[in-house]
């Protein structure tokens, strides 16, 4: 594997010269991945928390949904994104396809039912202690969703985590609704599918090591936020 | 050869999903597999995906559609020797609307000049395929740099074949195909073929055994065996006869 | 045991009125089971407005779960609760606050607890500010309201629950042995709390193991054993005088052997 | 969309029929995914609850690296492990290399991160309430960890069935390693490609809805089974 | 307060050994900080083998902290904590056995957590049985041996952690406030159980609010008053003949205006 430390230099000298390509492409990856999170988390973490904080006709049958949509094919999710957005679907006005908006909206449609069914579970699970006490206090149902959620907010991290890294490893949808055009739409992981397809498996394989270690700085940040936060609590 | 037991009677051959996603093989390999009784295990990926692994060793015979790259294979030695199977042609698809007027043309280079005159879009495989090359060449010929216009009309799609396709009807992008993938596939939307019949549109497919003494695990024997019969007169009339929508896809070209 | 089909159709008007308040809270042949075993076995309680009522019995009878019961958080397997003569409902549960046998603490500082109980109940600023500052002196807790509830010592949260439940200005106060984990200093200044609310007009309905407790704090006391009241009365002559067997064994500090014991033996070295 | 509808009865037509290369390939996904998360919950189990449970130098380290694992992208763990297997590769004499096995190692090396992280927080969560009790009682640490677990059971079978979408959606992977060798190694999500790449995007979609469905199933029968368990602990 | 670079170097065979049995457990001007205070201030104490010990002092004053750090589950900021003259490690703690404030349950059946705590110490099959019908009958519990532990009721919850812990068979028990929420008939019988164990050779350190428990129980009182101790000797001189301020408003219920409290209005009301 000799060829494979030559290419992780030769990547890594790609990155320490700031090589406008590799950083135009890790930045791409890197603001629709975060995007994508971000929207997931916003529609993700109510609605997950709705469903493990609320009684209603049908809540397993939804949490069941949720968990198998953790499940959803990538490949499945861009085509169905492709077919909405593609110049005869129904969204083509939109003129959406083959752009990082496209990206997002996919990456959003797969990692919302991870967040959803992973809060669901860690809401649920906070629930059993508190609900006697919420509905002693007579507490509202949008109140006790984000009391829940601030109060469970760094087990949530963790599952904000595994969105992100659903995301950020994502390639079979992003290649089919984004296209993996060169400077439009090319992120780290079409780039790293397609070096795999011309046979340079050793770059391939470096620049997974890049979006690793990117990966890996992103946690290091988040949890080093929430230590700080944890600590400012206790000060 | 090696010892073959029954479970292991099979080969692998690598090769590009033009002629998997045209259906050949399923055709192709079950008259060899009734033959000899010998099962054809394909590995359709990009043509240079394809090479890498046959130079590893991860396969017994290569069948793709580059011939520099080919001929560059045996003459390191990691190839026995290599035989021209078929061909076909590489065509240019676009938009019924055709922006640039290039339907009907029998002359590539000056249709890629149109195109890039009226900087229609064109969607290009971008991932150093065998008809990514053929491609380049021609926009050579045609004295065009089309990578500056990377981003802009021209996009780079660094897919295989079919994903460029799906990429060129989604954006009504002129695309560069081979005719074989083109015929049967199955998302073609108001595309129809625009630009055929130019000579320099010849794309000719190469079988090669994976030379056994670099990598001694290769099946020599029935990996011969699968070229021979590809190259003899009923592999050659069972290419001819491969037929979509009435349409013959491959020309024999053996010998 | 009363007849459950009378019960079923009494509505609260057509019962006599005990003398004092009129019925805040009327509870009819309550019954619930769980885990497929009956634990109230038809409960008939009368909760009157401004009294204090005392609920008592062993460790197990079946106090806090009726106490949950009348708060509206389980519902009844059979019988009915009425809140001044209507069926109970959430608004209800907002004239009624409780503090629980393990005090539940959010998951923020002590200030923060009290914050979001107020803010439920739609106050805020500066109103909020005056509320928790005397709820926080009231429990002592003035100097910890930064640090986490979580941290506090067992007596600390009692007293925190306390006066989060109280802040809220109930109708009705539940109160499930609120001074079990205290010092005699703050059950003290606690009896005097929950006297102070009462003579301020909120109703008391409270369970305590303490016989001196129920002495000074009682007017009523309601004792329950093995999910059926044993006896109820005015709290002196209850508790001086009890007319029913289980009193008697629970006054002496005994153990009451009575038809629902299962074995002699599973309580004999208690 | 009409021509999906097509598909889709189409496929069902075949589902139906027991159409028997369908039924192999929906056998061979169901074969690789369900093995593939079972040594994950195996490896990830156990590393996840020691990661959550015991304090030892490094410790928020390795819960990083464990999360950002998570962002293990598919493509880079398939050409991994065919580095590996490959004919010159290392472990090349197991001869493993476009055999469901190799399917399997790719996804177990892909969802033990996941079930691992995912675990950590599930088991650092209950920790904090055990944790004293079992000091107390002077636990070993192998039984704290397994009571935890086994405690924490309903918890983690959310994280099992994050795992198990993971890996039943997954392509990237098995698709490098397995080679989506007709008979051999063609799964539902290669097969969705493959009838991608063709252009049969109505046909592609309709078999990812029968995953989905099949997701679904699973996702049913295992909270089916879960809800039966409570029942019988609470009888 | 002692001069800490004394204790620190004090082995405990060079100090002075109380009348009765030899020291089991030595504590050492113990200091302990969270949350930016100091929350124990310096604490000596020894507890002889053998003997009883109660742990007084208002709600807060480091009670529960103190059996923490005696049982090992806290690390001391300062001083030191000898177990039969060695410094305390995991196996002291396998001698030792708590019954916390707040009882912690596993998910899971009364009958499960028995089990699970006696297969921690080793036993299984027929002398695991053996104890655990013991136990359950101890605790009143056989009939409820298949419940889930968390359901049981605050009194139940709090017998069944005790006797998980007495079942264990520690050389030394530390109770924390156990019968807080039990009945009467209960707290005799566990009263009755701590002097039996106690009788059997158990050392136990009991923590309570009962002036009436610490006399019947009590040999050696400890009376703690925000983190230090304000007083300590035998139960019945420091109960009905206090020589400390702390003590003396305790025992009459009021609340102690010491150095250390923050400022009057933080506890006037109270
Ligand atoms: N969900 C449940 N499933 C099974 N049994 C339950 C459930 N909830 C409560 N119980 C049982 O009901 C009985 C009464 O419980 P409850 O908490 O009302 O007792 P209590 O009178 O408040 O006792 P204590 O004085 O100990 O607090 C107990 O024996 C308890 O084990
Ligand atoms: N981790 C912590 N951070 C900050 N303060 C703490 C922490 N742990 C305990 N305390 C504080 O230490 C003090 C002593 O707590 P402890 O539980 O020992 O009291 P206690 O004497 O047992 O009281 P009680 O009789 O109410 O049980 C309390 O005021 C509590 O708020
Ligand atoms: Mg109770
Ligand atoms: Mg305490």
């Amino acid at each position: 594997m000799s060829s494979f430390w030559d290419a992780l230099g030769g990547a890594f000298g790609l990155v320490v010269a700031l090589d406008p390509d590799l950083m135009e492409i890790i930045g791409l990856s890197m603001q629709v991945t975060l995007t994508a999170v971000l929207f997931a988390c916003l529609i993700g973490l109510p609605l997950g928390a709705a469903v493990g904080t609320f009684h209603f006709p049908g809540r397993s049958l939804v949490a069941v949904i949720l968990n198998a949509l953790m499940g959803l094919p990538p490949v499945v999710v861009g085509l169905l994104v492709y077919l909405l957005l593609s110049a005869s679907g129904p969204l083509a006005p939109l003129r959406l396809l083959y752009t990082p908006a496209a990206m997002v909206i996919a990456q959003v449609i797969l990692v919302t039912p991870i967040v959803a069914a992973l809060t669901r579970q860690v809401i649920e699970d906070l629930n059993r202690e508190y609900s006697e006490q919420f509905a002693s206090m007579g507490v509202g149902r949008l109140d006790r969703m984000t009391a829940m959620l601030w109060d469970a907010r760094y087990s949530l991290l963790t599952v904000a985590l595994a969105g992100f890294g659903r995301a950020v490893a994502e390639v079979g949808a992003v290649i089919i609704v984004g296209g993996n055009i060169n400077h439009v739409t090319r992120v780290m992981t079409t780039t790293i599918a397609l070096e795999t397809s011309k046979g340079n498996l050793q770059l391939a394989l470096a620049l997974g090591v890049i979006l690793l270690l990117i990966a890996f700085a992103v946690n290091s940040c988040v949890m080093a936020l929430r230590a700080s936060a944890v600590r400012a609590a206790y000060a | 050869g090696q010892v073959t037991f029954a479970q292991d009677k099979f080969i692998i051959v690598q090769s590009t999903t033009s002629t998997q996603n045209s259906g050949l093989f399923d055709y192709l390999l079950p008259i060899f597999t009734d033959k000899t009784g010998i099962e054809v295990r394909v590995v359709a990926v990009g043509t240079g995906q394809a090479i890498k692994n046959a130079a590893n060793g991860d396969g017994d015979v290569l069948f793709v559609h580059s011939k520099p790259s080919e001929e560059k294979f045996v003459a390191d030695g990691l190839g026995v020797s290599r035989a021209d199977v078929m061909y076909n042609d590489f065509v240019i698809v676009g938009p019924t609307s055709d922006p640039a007027g290039v339907a009907g043309s029998e002359d590539v280079v000056a249709s890629l000049k149109k195109i890039a005159e009226a900087k229609a879009p064109f969607a290009s495989r971008g991932d150093d395929s065998g008809t990514h090359k053929a491609e380049l060449r021609l926009w050579k010929a045609a004295g065009i740099d089309p990578s500056e216009a990377s981003g802009d009309w021209y996009s780079e799609t660094g897919s295989g074949m079919g994903a460029t396709l799906n990429a060129g009807t989604g954006m009504g992008a002129y695309v560069l195909t081979d005719r074989a993938t083109w015929i049967s596939f199955g998302n073609k939307g108001d595309f129809e073929v625009l630009v055929e019949g130019d000579p320099v549109l010849f794309n000719q497919y190469g079988v090669i055994l994976v030379n056994p003494q670099v990598h001694e695990h290769v099946k020599a024997e029935m990996g011969q065996e699968f070229i021979d019969w590809l190259l003899s007169d009923e592999g050659q009339s069972a290419i001819a006869d491969y037929k979509v929508d009435g349409q013959q896809l491959f020309f024999p070209n053996a010998g | 045991m009363r007849d459950a089909a009378f019960d079923m159709t009494a509505s609260p008007s057509t019962l006599p009125q005990p003398n004092g308040g009129e019925p805040l809270l009327d509870v009819r042949d309550l019954r619930f089971s769980a885990g497929g075993e009956q634990l109230l076995k038809g409960v008939d309680l009368t909760i009157r407005k401004g009294s204090r009522t005392l609920i008592m019995g062993p460790n197990g009878a079946g106090k806090s779960l009726l106490l949950r019961l009348m708060h509206g958080l389980l519902q009844p397997e059979h019988g009915r609760i009425f809140w001044q003569g209507a069926p109970m409902g959430r608004q209800a549960r907002l004239a009624q606050a409780m503090v629980f046998q393990r005090p539940v603490l959010l998951r923020r500082s002590v200030l923060a607890n009290l914050k979001f109980a107020l803010s439920v109940r739609g106050l805020s600023g500066k109103a909020r500010a005056g509320r928790i500052e005397t709820a926080l002196a009231t429990a002592g807790l003035s100097h910890l309201a930064r640090r986490p509830a979580r941290v506090l010592s067992g007596g600390e949260q009692q007293r925190l629950s306390l006066v989060r439940a109280l802040a809220c200005e109930p109708e009705l106060l539940f109160l499930d042995e609120p001074t079990a984990n205290l010092d005699p200093a703050s059950t003290v200044a606690i009896e005097n709390l929950v006297l102070e609310a009462n003579a301020r007009g909120i109703t008391i309905v409270l369970v305590t193991h303490d016989a001196g407790q129920a002495k000074r704090l009682g007017e009523e006391v309601v004792f329950l054993q093995d999910g059926q009241v044993a006896e109820k009365g005015p709290a002196g002559e209850v508790l001086t005088n009890p007319q029913s067997e289980p009193v008697r064994a629970w006054r002496d500090g005994r153990i009451y052997l009575g038809p629902n014991t299962r074995t002699i033996r599973d309580h004999a070295s208690l």
